[in-house]
């Protein structure tokens, strides 16, 4: 094969979800033996370039070529036989089979359709030794903690002696020490000749072992130059880009503002894991927990949701301490409102019209005999939507139909229906377009400033600086860093912090 | 299929009767319906029938009824699924339309059934004789009923009587045949009743699930609600082995060609009770014209023909060789009237007509 | 950079949803009420075709007749539609239909009188509506099993209290349930339709209606937004079940009888019914107008067919034919919604 | 500042599952094998109490009859089998058994021949196999309704082929497939002992059995690995489709007729006993022997039952309350699993 032709190359790819452009008119190469980094903020369209590229979902524009030849993927299926092969952001694999069996699916051992449990150890035992990984292959999948998955869906995906790798955030739970051997595999791997395309939000990783740096902002491939011609200051602008909208929300301090939120000694085994958590979140004060994948500042939220019932330590919420947490209904009496990641699987109900989304947390208040009051319930649903300035053709349209965006300020306008105390947002601007994004941001602003402590948990920096009073730096499960008044300057400062190396 | 089988003549002049059966889905009932659209097209007997099929379902029979009613015919005929009689007797009261009621008793109708307790008493003679001839007894002998607990009591009269005629003559333990019910499974130490729901499966289940029971050795007597259960139970026998000609007897019920065919060739089934069930659609139209013309029908029931048959008597009613009715016994003084509607003139071979 | 604009690879149907407005958009109808009006267009046609074939169809006499008959179903019907909103099923209604219908018979033959029979009917019903509901809310069986299994149990009681013969209405008054009153409409009729707008109301304006549609939507959203997710889930078969012993009652009041085996198939009818009207398997939409053009399609066909005499098991067909052709359509629809 | 320390937020208990090695761990058992183990002794436990009850139950002969009872169903269950590790269900083999049973029996009476009948039986179960799995991996309906409503169809056909009447052999020669032959046993329980062990190594020795199981156990893994997922669904009803048509072949040889209401219950009675083998309803579980003692157990409880001369209602009740006990331990299985 000529050296010169690309082993994959991608032209005016673009992908859009309803009216969401996705990916808009990408185009780049990647060399055999070549490792690429492929960057971005949340929602960027990383983890969708990859899917497409996987044959996972199909784009609307553009053209895909292996070896110089086009190719249309109809499934994964198609795009494996050209040798592609992909480890997907959200692990999935199939719980109940045994490890070794998640290692061989799709490529049993055997011939004439014949294959055998012995067999299969044996080749996974293979694979796990020629790339040097201990597994438990016997054990059932869905028994292993969060890292060995992880690393269960590296050795898949390497198995397939792909020449062309896909890894989409492959090291976001694992411990420093796997996450060096990965980067070490890579290495190897693209000596040789293995093209390797590397997804990640940990710009150290990136600068040790990529050659090339795409960054995606916003669907759009805004930069891509050799790591060596280039800086971690530059890729993260690139990143965010010069947002000419750059409005400092930060206000004036409030230091000696009372108290709403009060974490003490919070404490959890299973991964992500929980190492001590104490912090505080003062009246009309937002504070921003910044961390990667699995650092543990998402658990942070979620407990506070309600969603963990397996967290040790103190909670007080305005003087109050919490007897239990164990269950979103309690968060909701205890006046936590919690705005999820997730809001497709986790936030709204997607056949509801708007109004009955907006109202679907507070129903109680706006009962009466057991019979909604719907004069209230439209009025309320109205002021909401009014204030998160949503746009939509009617409010008996179903949330379903809206843009990410708009569904997203619904989500945080159904969490603002409480009035609530405390206010848990978990990346809430994720997949929001710029402008939306800096509409809640300027909401957020404003319910601070009437008092509601804000805990904010984002992996999008340039929100966790631009809207937090403070920000705490979470890794490993512990708050590693705190940056007081952050500002875009502080960017750099916590991107390293949160995933610089130890 | 259904549909309606009318008369030659202009349907201005016909007698129209709407006529709900069992269910279409037994071979059993079925013969019902086409024999008498067979009846009927050998010449103008002047009758018009339009057919409804309860399906063996309550419900489904009750809104045939309403439907019925709302035919307006000359006459109605119903053969009732069991559960329904007493609703559906008061559509039709409401009706007001001459009906006749078959097999199962509607109130509001006039009714025209069998003798279930006769078929068994008789039945049971039979079969006494030649297994007490055999030196058949309490020591040696298991007796097998099957019942079909849906379809009411009147139907599983034939079972009930059969085993308390049939106890005295071999000695075995004597009951009153009302304590037999649906819920009975062994009676005294030498008879089971199993349940068989009229159908194969059911029968050979029970039957090859309850062999264990029946101490091995003894000699099988085996008599059912009707020909379906009894094949299916003897399927099971058979499976065992323990269907040998010296130690099992059979009675039949139904008159099928099951039950004249084995009747005929095999040994151990030593009689049969024949109902002509093909012809009760006959003579249930019959009926309905005979009472729309006037004729008053005894009280209580207007017997249909019947009669046990064993090895000697099968050929007088069957003709040798087929299973097809050749004769049929006399009208009795209390169906003697089913003649005036001349609906019994195409049935050929009424003994008398 | 060229570009193969507009020309999409692949399976173009992904970018689709997004495009363009929907008809019903410009007609201005919410997806449901076009639903239902199509819907009611089947059944017009449906009424149109016997009628052409046999003009005693379209009589007021027959519409009694076919909702004499619908309205047992019917009564169901609207129970199930609780369990199918939720996401779930119901299969146990048919052993608690003739199982309310025994106990129904038996209770006022010991002349408790009828109301206080059709409350303890009710009552039974809604127990066993909380096994179902246990079962399915905390056991975490599969809806599907969990009725099955109790569909058996209800089903053997209700032969076993029956002593497997049915048990006639010592008083033939007794019947009241079913009879012939209010404008010479049966007494259940106007039952049935009294509870579809109890229920219809329920369904649309309460706040346990309006969770119901959250639950059956998105179980975990439902249960972020501090929904009991479990309680409303019991509640579901609580009204099922005492709904189905109701129409138990009313069926036996119709033959004058309780029986063991009356309404032993109404599981899969009411479902047949649900769907029909608009439900969609994977729960959160459904509704009470659907549901009764649904029970009334059944219905008419059920006597159409009779009236033109066609034999039972095609009418089985038949039925399992339209569920398919209703399911496939609900299916796309909901697949549709999805996408978007 | 004040806290309350070391208090736990919320109920402790969620997080137990998570700690410490479960027993059968230390036993070094996989978790299947040891569920297989646990139905072999309640089957154990089942026999000892009926054969204390009645010494009859524990002999040889009454094996061969509760063999003889179990392997019609017993082959309808392999079939079943495949449909609930997919994830799915075919409760169409309540139609596809009598249609199975009627049509060999309209065969062998037109002279084709035991052997030729038994295939052409055999390819028209596999094409309504190929119909439900289109239904179901390509119309996307669910598997419930796909199967219910050409279940009805089924059903209704094979009512029509028999024409409403049953389908006698002419020629009793003909009802080979369940004579006693070898050993004195009937062939058709050597046949179900036969598919018993191919269905066991197509499970666990070939590529479409592991396949099977990563489709049951996530769809979308599966398709991201690049398995034929809709092909694999579709090979599954086929499968199912066949199996019972060919039970229904060896049921009219039983019986020597085909009858079309003949093994119309074997939806709900094959399910039953597949769950009870250790499958679970979210599919990716399940194998041949505990679905072997599965049928086992239930055909025990039926014959020890009639031994001990139960009324059949109760029977029907037994088997429903053994079905929600088993289920109830496969579910609690599962949520096990899902919370570690
Ligand atoms: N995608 C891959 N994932 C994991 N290991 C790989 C991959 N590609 C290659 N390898 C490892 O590297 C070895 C050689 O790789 P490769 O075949 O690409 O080099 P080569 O120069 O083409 O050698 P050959 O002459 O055998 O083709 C393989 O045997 C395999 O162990
Ligand atoms: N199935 C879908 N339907 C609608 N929108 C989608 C879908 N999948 C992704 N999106 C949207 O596409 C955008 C890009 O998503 P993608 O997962 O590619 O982002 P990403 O760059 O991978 O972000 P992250 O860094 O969090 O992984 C997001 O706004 C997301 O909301
Ligand atoms: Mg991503
Ligand atoms: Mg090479």
């Amino acid at each position: 094969m000529d050296a010169g032709t690309p082993a994959l190359s991608v032209d005016g790819l673009g992908k859009q979800y309803g009216r969401q452009r996705v990916l808009e008119s990408v185009s780049f190469s990647l060399r055999r033996g070549e490792v690429a980094a492929l960057l971005g903020e949340n929602g960027a369209g990383k983890s969708t370039m990859a899917k497409v590229l996987a044959g996972a979902i199909s784009p609307d524009h553009g053209t895909v070529a292996v070896d110089g030849r086009p190719v249309t993927f109809a499934s994964p299926r198609s795009a494996l036989l050209q040798g592609i092969s992909f480890m997907p952001q959200e692990l999935i694999y199939v719980p109940r089979l045994t490890v070794a069996e998640n290692i061989c699916l799709g490529r049993l051992p055997g011939r004439l359709g014949s294959t055998s449990p012995r067999a299969i150890r044996r080749r996974a035992q293979d694979e796990a030794q020629t790339f040097d990984l201990d597994l438990p292959l016997d054990r059932s999948m869905d028994s292993l903690p969060l890292a060995q998955q992880q690393q269960v869906e590296i050795l898949k995906a390497l198995a397939r002696r792909s020449r062309i790798l896909l890894l989409d955030e492959p090291t976001a739970a694992l411990s420093s020490r796997d996450s060096d051997q990965l980067l070490q595999l890579t290495t190897t791997l693209a000596a040789r000749g293995v093209a390797v395309l590397y997804i990640s939000h940990r710009l150290d990783e990136v600068f040790r072992v990529c050659d090339t740096a795409h960054v995606l902002r916003n669907g759009r491939l805004v930069s891509s130059s050799p790591v060596r011609d280039t800086s971690p200051r530059e890729v993260i602008e690139h990143m965010l880009g010069r947002p000419p909208e750059e409005i400092d929300f930060s206000s004036e301090a409030r230091p000696q503002s009372r108290p709403v939120l009060e974490l003490t000694g919070w404490h959890r085994d299973r991964i992500p894991a929980l190492r001590d958590v104490s912090l505080v979140v003062g009246e009309g004060e937002i504070v921003g927990l910044y961390g990667v994948r699995g650092s543990g500042a998402e658990t942070i939220a979620e407990t506070l949701g309600g969603l963990h019932a397996d967290v040790t330590g103190g909670t007080v919420v305005s003087g109050r301490p919490l007897r239990h947490l164990s269950t979103p209904l309690a968060a909701h009496r205890a006046g936590i409102s919690y705005v999820p990641a997730d809001r497709k699987s986790q936030g709204l109900v997607a056949i509801l019209p708007i109004v009955q989304s907006l109202s679907l947390a507070v129903l109680r208040s706006l009962t009466r005999l057991g019979v909604v009051r719907r004069r209230r319930e439209a009025a309320a649903a109205a002021g909401l939507a009014e204030q998160v300035q949503l746009r939509a053709r009617s409010l008996t349209q179903p949330v379903g139909e809206l843009s990410g965006g708009n569904q997203q300020k619904v989500l945080v306008g159904s969490r603002l229906a409480a009035k609530p105390k405390v206010l848990v947002l978990q990346e809430p601007t994720r997949g929001v377009d710029v402008g939306a994004r800096l509409e809640l941001h300027r909401l957020l602003r404003a319910l601070a400033d009437e008092g509601t402590g804000q805990l904010l948990v984002t992996s999008d920096v340039e929100e966790a600086v631009g809207l937090s009073d403070r920000l705490l730096v979470v890794r490993d499960g512990r708050i590693v860093h705190e940056i007081t008044h952050p500002t875009h300057a502080s960017q750099p400062e916590a991107l390293q912090a949160a995933g610089g190396p130890e | 299929g259904g549909g309606s089988s009318g008369a030659a003549g202009p349907s201005g002049d016909a007698f129209k009767i709407s006529f709900a059966n069992f269910t279409e889905a037994a071979p059993l009932f079925r013969v019902i319906h086409t024999n008498l659209d067979d009846v009927i097209s050998r010449g103008d007997s002047g009758l018009e029938l339009k057919w409804y099929d309860n399906a063996g379902d309550a419900a489904k029979m009750s809104q045939n009824a309403q439907l019925m009613v709302q035919d307006q015919p000359d006459a109605i005929v119903v053969y009732p699924v069991s559960a329904a009689t007493q609703g559906v007797s008061q559509i039709l009261a409401d009706g007001r339309i001459p009906c006749v009621s078959v097999n199962l008793d509607t109130e509001a109708c006039d009714f025209l059934n069998i003798d279930n307790r006769a078929l068994g008493e008789q039945t049971a003679e039979i079969i006494g004789r030649a297994a007490a001839e055999r030196g058949w007894n309490a020591s040696n002998t298991t007796v097998l009923i099957g019942q079909n607990a849906a379809s009411g009591e009147q139907v599983n009269d034939c079972v009930r009587y059969f085993y308390s005629t049939i106890a005295p003559i071999l000695g075995l333990e004597e009951v009153d045949p009302t304590t037999i019910t649906p819920t009975t499974t062994t009676i005294g130490a030498n008879a089971i009743q199993f349940e068989g729901a009229s159908t194969l499966q059911p029968s050979f289940e029970a039957v090859t699930n309850l062999l264990p029971s029946i101490p091995a050795g003894n000699n099988i007597i085996l008599y059912t609600v009707n020909n379906d259960s009894t094949t299916g139970a003897l399927r099971a026998l058979e499976d065992a082995g323990r269907g040998g000609d010296d130690v099992l007897l059979i009675g039949g019920l139904g008159g099928d060609e099951t039950g004249i065919t084995a009747l005929r060739e095999d040994p151990r089934w030593v009689a049969e009770g024949d109902i002509f069930v093909s012809w009760w659609g006959a003579y249930a139209a019959a009926m309905a014209k005979a009472v729309a013309e006037g004729a008053k029908p005894p009280a209580d029931v207007t017997p249909l023909p019947q009669i046990v048959l064993d090895k000697t008597t099968v050929d007088e009613y069957h003709a040798p060789g087929s299973a097809a009715v050749s004769k049929l016994p006399p009208l009795v003084p209390d169906n003697e009237f089913l003649d005036q509607s001349g609906v019994l003139q195409y049935v050929r071979g009424v003994a008398g007509l | 950079m060229k570009t193969t604009t507009g020309a999409p690879v692949g399976d173009p149907a992904v970018g689709a949803p997004g495009a363009g407005p929907s008809p019903r958009r410009r007609l201005g109808l919410s997806e449901g009420a076009l639903q239902t009006l199509l819907l009611f267009g089947f059944l017009v046609l449906v009424a149109a075709y016997f009628t052409s074939r046999d003009p005693d169809f379209l009589t007021s006499r027959n519409a009694v007749n076919i909702l004499v008959n619908a309205s047992v179903i019917g009564i169901v019907s609207l129970g199930q539609l609780f369990a199918l909103v939720s996401g779930g099923f119901d299969l146990s209604v048919g052993g608690i239909v003739p199982l309310g219908g025994v106990g129904f018979a038996l209770l006022v033959n010991a002349d408790y009188g009828v109301l206080p029979a059709v409350v303890l009917v009710l009552a039974a019903g809604g127990v066993w509506g909380v096994v179902n509901g246990l079962l399915i809310a905390k056991a975490r069986i599969n809806p599907l099993i969990a009725t099955l299994g109790t569909l058996s149990v209800t089903g053997g009681l209700a032969l076993t209290l029956a002593d497997g013969v049915q048990v006639p209405f010592v008083d033939v008054a007794d019947g009241v349930l079913t009879r012939r009153q209010l404008f010479d409409v049966n007494n259940h009729v106007w039952i049935f339709l009294g509870l579809a707008v109890v229920v219809f109301l329920v369904l649309r304006y309460t706040s346990y209606g309006r969770q119901l549609y959250a639950v059956g939507g998105n179980k975990q959203a439902a249960r972020l937004a501090g929904i009991r997710v479990d309680g409303v889930t019991v509640i579901v078969y609580v009204v099922s079940g005492a709904l189905a012993a109701l129409a138990g009652a009313v069926l036996a009041s119709q033959l004058l009888t309780g029986s063991g085996t009356a309404g032993t198939n109404s599981g899969l009818q009411s479902i047949t019914a649900v769907i029909l009207g608009g439900a969609a398997l994977s729960g959160g939409v459904g509704g009470v107008p659907g549901t009764v053009i649904g029970v009334l399609i059944l219905g008419a066909l059920a006597n159409g067919m009779a009236i033109l005499s066609v034999p039972s098991f095609y009418q089985t067909m038949a039925t399992g034919a339209v569920l398919l052709v209703a399911v496939g359509i609900s299916q796309f629809r909901s697949s549709r919604r999805a996408a978007s």
